[in-house]
């Protein structure tokens, strides 16, 4: 197992933050595990329904890949992505809201924890099919690099989806058209059940991608700095030399793949030896060690950030629910039909319009 | 007739009676018990082994018969299926699992193109005896991309066989058929029956595929239904039969081959017809089950046949939204209403 | 009325009468007006580039637009459909050619799982702006995997919209439509067409979706068929009117939206019904529109809807068998002379 | 364009095969050559319809290859594969009766040119779907692992196909459950119209197979002795070691994609490069200069395939169309229907068996 071992990993001198920037990214962390610890509680209490799969545990990939880029970066994710859309300044009360099916949620309800969206913060959205957004992410930056507009696409995705054939697809256009796009592979060393060394061939996942001739490499997914300085480095040879890259992040998930995963198949050693190295724990010592946040200071943020989610959670509960009249809302720009349900039969009288195109 | 009683036709009925299993179990008992009497029967798919499914229906098989035999994949379905189907070319007999039927969208060109033609396309030389379990279906919040029920899909294809157990023992019964069967079989489950308790037969008790249960009598009017839908059907004729409404309630079970027979024969009897599905409505199998039977019983038919489908809609993460997409007692109690000429609460 | 005359309800009109081109050429025409009116579309495909297309249908367009709006792709059909679907979520307007139908289902999670449910699962936060041509049926003894007809896997999936044109009218009126529209566009072409001539609208000359066409006008039975069936169906009405039947052939051209509204109009007015389709018969889309007009026009049928479609098995490869797989115009006559109630030969 | 520098190919010390196994070699070469310039001719004249995908050029790599496996060792190929059904020894009679879509034909005329299968000679067959048959052949080396049969499978694939999805995911498994299978990578340099340098991100399409830790390689397909050489050593590591490996074989076809394609696309000169290095030319001179066939003995054997093919030529068109009536024959295993259309409707009465199970 390769967690018991040292990992393999390539880091690279990692030039700091601006201490802003340093803050901000512990708050960002600290959101996302206070609002994930919190949906696990609504959970548990029957507010959520579906799966809740929960990245505690991953913050430093989370963050430390989102806070490299620009807001108009386009990112693409999986169903395990409250923490991206936090992260990308989405609206606590507004993905909580999702998380309940309500009509305030950041989907109107529609979409739950696996489809969360927010385009107006260019997040592209998470996805329930293994390996299945990923080609969507090569797409974005292909819409870039057709348009010009120096975005850099930043696509999200497991060890386990590294086995969808659909991802080797995608590395080869990316590099084929030289598109402007980080495959961001977060190795957490298992899918569901089934760690890295029973899936894959070589456990070295970021390797698949230098088979396509793409710059690929290994970083410690613990340790948010590290992960974004090598994501920093990656959008910029995306950005300045449409040089596509993988960044492989080696980290680890402190909860069974889903609320339902009563988790027995990992051993407890293992767990502990990862949580040791809990990237929130670590990132305070380096705030702490280097003067950029005071223990008062870490203290207040994590009460305000506590306020936060409990808003979150009181915004959520509070919301509507979504009218039921609207189920077939949005299957179609233009609805022919008035069936509340949705129907193909378009009704009699005169044609419909063609659609919005230009 | 009781809803909990054990159906008409589902075969065997030498054994005593036995204790009531899950749908997950009975399941499991059959790969078991297959396993056991075929060595060329094993078990692959996402999870399987140690983690003993997702759903936890190959629960204990790993520990019982190894790794050889029970083979845990990477997530790689179209890879996978056609692992299994190039195993089966070769003699073996495969069961693999696909952790629900959403995932196998991306093993699709595998059933299609390779598993349902192999035999066919190089005349006859070659079986294809694989069978690819696939639980289905909605309820859970689980959104539009984790809730299909894409049986129409499947039966549009010659070649496959398609089967959709409804009770603990046709699960455990129409598996061992599979899973004995020389063709590709695409068997449906249904996640939200997994729970569902019931008898299941002995370890030669098959059910025979193209044979309809029927599940209830009654005179007024037919209602067709499988999977898990079976069960909602049931609850509207318990509720309609409180208002004196007797349905007949069958359950086709399988969909190649299809026991029209059944089916039509008590539509001639009741001369209405609702069908209950709980995939779309458009080329769904609903609409396949009522031009079948609007051609085998045209001259008998008093009513047009009520289908009662999902919404015309991707499935909604909302428990609401959800709900009102999925078909619910009351709409198949307000379909045979409707067919009968009756109002809600109308008089016997 | 003749069967080459252009077909009633195909919008435009004001239009002098142009010189007669071939279905190819019209695809080919609607995608060069689109692409020089509207910056964001663009084609991507397998050599739609250099080759110019597997069937020609993107002749000259490199040359006319270069490589930045005509993509050669790798044989990747799940990626690059994938890619065209998060382009036309970031705005531009993919046109993708999948090479054929056959090649799409390695595709079809991408369409199915995201294309379709993106603007749904989002709450509209997103369009999915993107064509997906492709061409299929069968015909030219391409066997089991190269045959495929999947217009009714593609009519169930709500979040599409499908057309499937038969006329090089409509196939540029049609095209057009779909390019314009803010959904995906499932856009099923005839391999057996792209050869076939006649009259084309101009630039602006834009067929709706959801509007049938009447192909020929008749008393005596409503004739359904769509894409290449359409010619099959106006062959057997020509024999007919030989004998004295008047058929009415109606196109419906496009599934969702599907205009029942005129195919039922003429059932009411002829009280009788053949539909024609190259799919399977299970879960087709025979079936589908068979039950929507017995639904429709349940008091008026005075037979029951006979279908016409491609036989239950894997399309075989010898000349003969291929032939007697798919319907011809003898077997649309045939399954008119029976629901009118007539033998073949018999008077008017 | 790497048609144009020399091939970058690690070539591996070839021991010489027998002269018998050379003779059969020679000859097996030949009759896939005369065989298929025959096919293009009763192409023309309509006797056989559909796609007809012509290898002439890829002798070596098809007779290499085949060559080097033993005769119960399982084949998967794509539709461009008469040559592997002559290699492996099918008749040649009925292999032209299948194009011409006759009863006698090898799958009794309902495969036609792509879809070859010959069982008995453990030929698994040819498909149309690019890549579709890869896993497959995954599978039959599954198989032979999980029974210890001892068997090795080869599954040919095009460079076109090496950009399917499913390829990647056989290579994972394959290399994870060190399954006995050699990919047989038939690098023609072009998919339909399109060269390998505009597919593919990296020309050395074998480097994908690295990625998951698989030893693999490339092989001048021109030359079927270092083909053989080459496969052989592979089939030894899959036999002896449950090795899976990767052979890219660097080749050319000198047709088009099909017989459709007017190939306009390739260059003149780039067609006359790689016919100077005529497989079949090439060991010609092997033999005749290592005293293995005299050029009596070689135009012998021309004669003589002349004729095999004259006969298979005349057995196909002498031999009877399939009957209609057996349009829905082999649809299932035990069909329930007497439809001669075929049918999903159980007939009334009693049950079905359930299958030739055990
Ligand atoms: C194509 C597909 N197959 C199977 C599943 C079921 N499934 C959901 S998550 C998951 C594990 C994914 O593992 P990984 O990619 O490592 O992501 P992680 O859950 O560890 O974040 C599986 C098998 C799915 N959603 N899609
Ligand atoms: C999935 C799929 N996409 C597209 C096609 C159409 N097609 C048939 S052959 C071919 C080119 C394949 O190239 P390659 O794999 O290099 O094999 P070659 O023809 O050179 O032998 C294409 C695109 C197909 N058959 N299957
Ligand atoms: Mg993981
Ligand atoms: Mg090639």
């Amino acid at each position: 197992m390769s967690s018991g071992t040292a990992p393999r990993i390539a880091t690279s001198p990692s030039p700091r933050p601006e201490p802003d920037e340093m803050r901000a990214m512990f708050s960002s962390m600290w959101l996302i595990r206070r609002f994930e610890e919190r949906a696990a509680e609504e959970y548990m209490r029957g507010r959520i329904g579906g799966f809740l799969h929960l990245a505690i545990g991953e913050e430093a990939a989370v963050v430390g890949a989102i806070s490299a880029l620009r807001p108009t970066d386009p990112i693409t994710s999986t169903y395990r992505e409250h923490g991206h859309a936090l992260a990308r300044g989405s609206d606590p009360g507004r993905v909580m809201a999702e998380l309940f099916g309500r009509s305030t949620g950041i989907c109107g309800g529609r979409g739950g924890s696996m489809h969360l969206m927010d385009a107006e913060r260019h997040f592209y959205g998470g996805y329930g099919i293994v390996g299945g957004s990923v080609p969507l992410g090569v797409g974005l930056a292909f819409a870039s690099s057709y348009r010009g507009d120096g975005a850099v696409s930043l696509t999200m995705f497991g060890d386990g989806a590294a086995n969808q054939g659909v991802l080797a697809e995608s590395l080869n256009m990316a590099e084929l058209w030289r598109l402007p796009v980080i495959f961001l592979l977060l190795n957490n060393q298992y899918g569901m059940g089934t760690s890295v060394e029973r899936h894959s061939a070589d456990e070295d996942l970021y390797k698949r991608a230098e088979g396509y001739g793409m710059p690929a490499r290994k970083v410690d997914g613990m340790d948010v700095l590290a992960v974004r300085a090598a994501v920093a480095e990656a959008a910029r040879m995306a950005r300045e030399e449409g040089q596509p890259s993988m960044i492989e992040l080696l980290a680890y998930r402190y909860r069974g793949h889903s609320m339902s995963d009563p988790d027995t198949v990992r051993a407890a050693d293992e767990k502990e030896r990862w949580q040791a190295r809990d990237p929130i724990v670590m990132f305070e010592r380096v705030l702490l060690g280097e003067g950029v946040m005071t223990g008062e200071e870490i203290a207040a943020e994590r009460a305000r950030i506590e306020a936060v989610v409990e808003d979150a959670a009181a915004f959520a509960e509070q919301s509507p629910e979504v009218p039921v009249q609207e189920l077939a809302r949005d299957v179609y720009a233009n609805p022919w039909s008035d069936d509340p349900r949705g129907s193909a039969i378009m009704p009699p009288g005169p044609a419909a319009p063609a659609g919005g195109g230009a | 007739m009781s809803t909990t009683a054990p159906a008409k036709g589902q075969g065997g009925g030498s054994a005593p009676p036995r204790k009531a299993i899950s749908y997950r179990e009975a399941l499991t008992q059959a790969m078991r018990e297959e396993m056991e009497r075929d060595e060329r029967v094993f078990v692959m798919g996402e999870d399987v082994g140690r983690f003993e499914g997702a759903f936890k229906v190959t629960r204990g098989l790993l520990r019982e018969f190894g790794e050889r035999r029970v083979v845990d994949t990477p997530i790689s379905e179209a890879g996978f299926v056609g692992i299994g189907i190039g195993a089966a070319m070769s003699g073996l007999r495969p069961i693999v699992e696909l952790m629900t039927v959403n995932f196998s969208i991306v093993a699709m060109d595998q059933i299609v193109n390779n598993a349902s033609k192999v035999r066919y396309m190089f005349g006859g030389q070659v079986a294809c005896p694989v069978v690819l379990r696939m639980p289905g279906g909605a309820g859970h919040q689980l959104a539009a991309q984790h809730s299909h029920s894409l049986d129409a899909w499947y039966a549009h294809v010659p070649g496959l066989k398609v089967a959709a157990p409804a009770t603990p023992y046709d699960a455990k019964g129409l598996l061992k058929t599979a899973i004995r069967d020389d063709d590709p079989v695409v068997f449906l489950e249904s996640e939200g029956l997994y729970a569902k308790k019931g008898p299941v037969g002995g370890p030669d008790d098959l059910v025979p595929f193209g044979r309809a249960a029927v599940r209830r009598s009654g005179r007024d009017c037919t209602v067709i239904a499988h999977s898990r839908m079976v069960w909602v059907a049931l609850a509207a004729a318990d509720a309609l039969a409180r208002e004196g409404v007797e349905c007949e309630v069958i359950d086709p079970r399988t969909f190649r081959p299809l026991d029209l027979e059944t089916l039509a024969g008590s539509v001639r009897r009741t001369s209405r017809a609702v069908i209950v599905d709980e995939g779309w409505p458009e080329c769904g199998i609903a609409a396949n089950l009522a031009t079948h039977l609007y051609e085998a019983c045209f001259d008998w038919l008093d009513a047009p046949i009520a289908r009662v489908t999902s919404a015309d809609v991707p499935m909604p993460y909302a428990k609401n939204l959800e709900q009102a997409a999925l078909p619910a007692p009351a709409d198949v109690a307000a379909a045979v209403r409707r067919v009968i000429g009756r109002r809600p609460g109308g008089a016997a």
